[in-house]
């Protein structure tokens, strides 16, 4: 039986739910909320929800799941909520010029990013299989919709489509390896499903079972965090969703599905840390050397940004599947430093892109040092941070990463980074190239950023160049929200 | 002879499900169909927790089973909006086409 | 003959409706009429639920029923009424290839079949008085559902609640006219 | 297993009804079945466009989707009905939180305006 008062602890989650069913309700009402309020409110109660994370840990932070083992509040998700917090609020201030002159209403926008964040709280937090699966649920349903929200646009009702067919079967498989893994050990909490497991797996119990069910729900995980080989969604729903929206996917939902990830890896299967490290490293490889060839013949820079996240969650799976703690810091170290550089860059994207497929491309880029030298040196900023060159947070993730693998003897699985973060090199380099080095087009318009957007570049860039400085306490941050290893 | 039923008809049976729901879900280009795989996949799933739960005599397969349905039920809500959305376009499409050629 | 009948009546009963729920699906998947698709899912939706019962799974069933028999198909009649039939083909996403698609499902079948055949369960229960006792002691299955859904699981109960509303916020977002 | 044998009558009788009616109906109509008989209005009105043409009301969908929702809210309320006195104030409680979330998408739905019939 639960005590009522462990309610208390879920605080946050419950104050922004409630944030967001406001905001659907008053959006809902006559002519709706402006853009402008809307997106206040949300900052807002996103701001207040930060601060009640941070109060609920003070209160009950404990690696110990309470509310019948549901729920978590330990070191490692206050790190992550925190962190989701801030890739969701920045989100929020890249929005505005969209829903402004798409004339779409801000207020049901707002609520079902509220809520997806919502569900990713929930997920870092969750401690049973159920509730980890129902709140990515609640997560993909609010994304689905969010990238369909430009409905009177094709390409984003076809990406919508797209995503939800390709995450509704990833669900589906995540789903079936659940209830394998539940046949052999009768249970869906992470704690006991790891004893049970390791009993299992020393009296060499339901092999098949244990086996299949591990691995279809590991794919279903991949598929999450658009991982090669199951990225096949990943190039499509970027390109054709709204920039805003593809932003927040790429950030703060890629943040949530690591974060389940290595709670299940790390916590539910460390019974099978030898064939999941395997399996990791492989797609670990293919990922980031897909994602980085392919990148490499894109024109339209939405795409290249697509197919360098699969190569970045390749990078992150390199510190997963090390499962040590110098893996485990450096993977919350990169997810941090990734959703600043990835949330800036796209934001510089939306700048520049008008209606359809225009100022998507390369040669859009041309000559922007001179149209807008503030915007050339955030891209040159969030380019540089992506190839991982110093003084940038991309350069000491990626290097953290490497080393960890280097340490835990998966050298190849280093090399095979460090290659091809050096092919990324062309393809990042390419705009730079365009903005510093090619002549502008007149007819372009020198790009006018509004307040919120420009502030948050400028954030953005300044964290990342920041992070290639200092270090140092962000790595003790991310030193002191580690889980316990396999 | 007495014919019985163990777990492993269950998972056998989930498993056709499972296979023909992929299957239509990857090959099949009309898209209610595919959204009507989806659903089969679903019932896959709960086939084999029911069937555990049943096996391990505990309720949470049972339990389980409860949510997948409702998430499936919000699923499909969703996933026919989309459709809907994306026919409405197209029909709005075809007719702006018929009013450029009238103009 | 009338003892086999009686004996292995609920085995019976499960090729029964496996084989109909198998049917149902391969309807879904097959018919180029998504009408007479829709109609093949009933089918396998009911026999699965059929094939709850035959597990103790008597609210599950019911739920399978009302949820499923009652309102995504209705859902998905209504959708099929809604848009132009004509038009469906232009939706086309990936490639329509059934021979693909036969392959992919038989090479899946194999595959699990071949591994699930070699899964080895403890005896399970003859009698299935013993599934019931196994439950909290004189309570109907919703009973235990409920006893255990509400005490332990309410905190996925509650997430649930805001994914519908979520479902119910898309439905209306993406479902009106822009 | 005993207990499910009045619902395999039940069926059993239902199937043979259905059956024997249709069967019967074949056996005792006109055997004329012309083109006007198979036209969707028998009555001699001309429909206005092909039966796949035509599309109904959106309003329909999102009818029927409010009915999904709340079909499934039905599902997570008759349980606890059952369970009602032992479950308590705690499960009263609960309960009534997730009726009011779904309360708030009811209010959403009315005041967006998808329940009215313009």
């Amino acid at each position: 039986m639960i005590d009522p008062t462990e309610f208390w602890l879920l605080a946050p989650e419950i104050f922004l739910a409630v944030a967001a069913m406001l905001l659907l309700v008053a959006g809902s009402i006559g002519r709706g909320v402006r853009n402008r309020p809307a997106a206040a409110v949300a900052l807002l109660s996103l701001v207040a929800t930060a601060l009640l994370v941070l109060w609920a840990y003070g209160k009950g932070g404990s690696s110990e799941a309470f509310l019948a083992g549901m729920f978590v509040l330990d070191s490692y998700a206050l790190f992550l909520k925190l962190l989701l917090l801030i890739a969701t609020g920045l989100t929020v201030t890249i929005s505005g010029r969209f829903l402004e002159e798409g004339g779409y209403r801000p207020g049901e926008y707002y609520s079902l990013i509220l809520f997806a964040a919502t569900g990713m709280l929930f997920m870092v937090s969750g401690y049973s299989l159920l509730s980890i699966w129902i709140s990515l649920e609640l997560m993909a349903l609010s994304s689905y919709i969010l990238a369909g929200y430009f409905k009177r646009e094709r390409k984003s009702n076809e990406a919508a489509l797209k995503y939800f067919i390709l995450g509704a079967l990833s669900s589906g498989v995540l789903l079936y390896g659940i209830s394998l893994l539940y046949g052999a050990t009768g249970t869906v909490h992470v704690g006991e499903l790891a004893a049970r497991l390791g009993d299992l797996v020393s009296t060499g119990e339901q092999p098949i079972l244990i086996a299949v069910g591990w691995l279809l729900l590991a794919i279903g995980l991949y598929f999450k965090v658009a991982a090669a080989p199951f990225h096949v969604w990943t190039p499509d729903v970027y390109v054709g969703a709204p920039t805003p929206v593809t932003a927040f996917l790429a950030s703060a939902s890629k943040i949530a599905s690591f974060a389940i990830l290595i709670r299940i890896l790390f916590e539910a299967l460390p019974a099978l840390k030898a064939d999941w490290q395997l399996i990791t490293a492989l797609v670990a490889c293919i990922s980031m050397i897909w994602g980085n060839l392919a990148a490499l013949t894109q024109d339209n820079v939405k795409r290249m940004l697509a197919y360098s996240s699969i190569g970045h969650a390749g990078y992150i799976l390199i510190g997963v599947l090390c499962a040590s703690e110098e893996g485990l810091w450096a993977v919350l170290f990169y997810l941090l430093a990734y959703a600043f550089i990835t949330l800036g860059a796209f934001g510089t994207v939306i700048i520049l892109e008008q209606r359809e497929y225009a100022g998507e491309t390369y040669s859009d880029y041309a000559g922007l040092a001179r149209r807008s030298p503030f915007l050339a040196a955030s891209m040159l900023v969030f380019m540089v941070a992506l190839t991982g060159i110093p003084p940038t947070g991309g350069f000491f993730g990626k290097f953290y990463l490497f080393a960890a693998a280097v340490e835990a003897g998966w050298i190849w699985v280093a090399l095979v980074g460090v290659l091809t973060s050096a092919i990324s090199l062309f393809f990042y380099f390419g705009i730079v190239v365009q903005m510093y080095l090619k002549p502008s087009e007149d007819t372009t318009p020198r790009p006018m950023p509004a307040v919120g957007l420009a502030s948050t570049i400028a954030i953005c860039a300044i964290v990342t160049v920041l992070l290639g400085l200092v270090p140092g306490p962000l790595v003790e941050l991310a030193k002191a929200s580690l889980i316990p290893l396999p | 002879m007495m014919l019985e039923i163990t777990t492993t008809h269950y998972l056998l049976l989930s498993a056709v499900l499972f296979a023909i729901g992929a299957a239509g879900i990857l090959v099949r280009r009309n898209m209610i169909t595919v959204l009507m795989s989806i659903e089969l996949v679903l019932n896959s799933v709960n086939l084999n927790l029911i069937a555990f739960s049943y096996q391990l005599s505990d309720l949470t397969g049972q339990i389980f089973a409860v949510f997948t349905i409702a998430v499936a039920a919000g699923e499909a809500a969703v996933g026919l909006g989309i459709l809907i959305a994306l026919f409405r376009l197209l029909d709005d499409t075809h007719l702006d086409k018929a009013t450029e050629l009238h103009g | 003959m009338f003892e086999f009948l009686t004996t292995s009546g609920p085995a019976l009963l499960f090729y029964l409706f496996a084989l109909m729920a198998v049917a149902g699906a391969v309807c879904v998947v097959s018919m180029r009429n998504p009408m007479y698709g829709a109609i093949g899912l009933l089918v396998c939706f009911l026999s699965i639920a059929a094939l709850f019962l035959l597990r103790h799974a008597e609210f599950v069933a019911v739920v399978q029923i009302f949820v499923y028999g009652g309102g995504i198909m209705v859902l998905f009649l209504f959708v099929i009424m809604l848009v132009n039939l004509h038009r469906l083909h232009e939706t086309t996403m990936l490639g329509n290839y059934w021979r693909t698609a036969f392959v992919v499902s038989l090479a899946l079948v194999a595959i699990f079949g071949f591994l699930f055949l070699k899964v080895e369960f403890g005896p399970s229960f003859e009698d299935p008085s013993k599934f019931v006792d196994a439950l909290e002691p004189g309570m109907g299955n919703s009973e235990a559902v409920a006893w255990k859904l509400y005490r332990e699981y309410l905190l996925p109960f509650e997430i649930a609640s805001v994914f519908l509303l979520v479902a119910m916020v898309g439905a209306v977002v993406l479902g009106r006219r822009a | 297993m005993a207990n499910y044998l009045p619902i395999l009558v039940f069926i059993l009788v239902a199937v043979l009804f259905l059956a024997a009616s249709l069967i019967a109906a074949r056996l005792l109509r006109d055997a004329g079945m012309g083109r006007t008989n198979r036209e969707p209005y028998e009555c001699g009105n001309e429909p206005e466009t092909l039966a796949l043409d035509h599309r109904f009301s959106i309003r329909y969908y999102l009818i029927a989707v409010l009915f999904v929702i709340f079909d499934v809210e039905t599902v997570f309320l008759f349980p606890w009905a059952v369970m009602f006195d032992q479950l308590a104030l705690f499960g009263f409680i609960e309960m009534m939180i997730f009726i009011a979330i779904l309360v708030v998408g009811y209010i959403y739905v009315w005041k967006r305006g998808a329940l009215n019939w313009a």
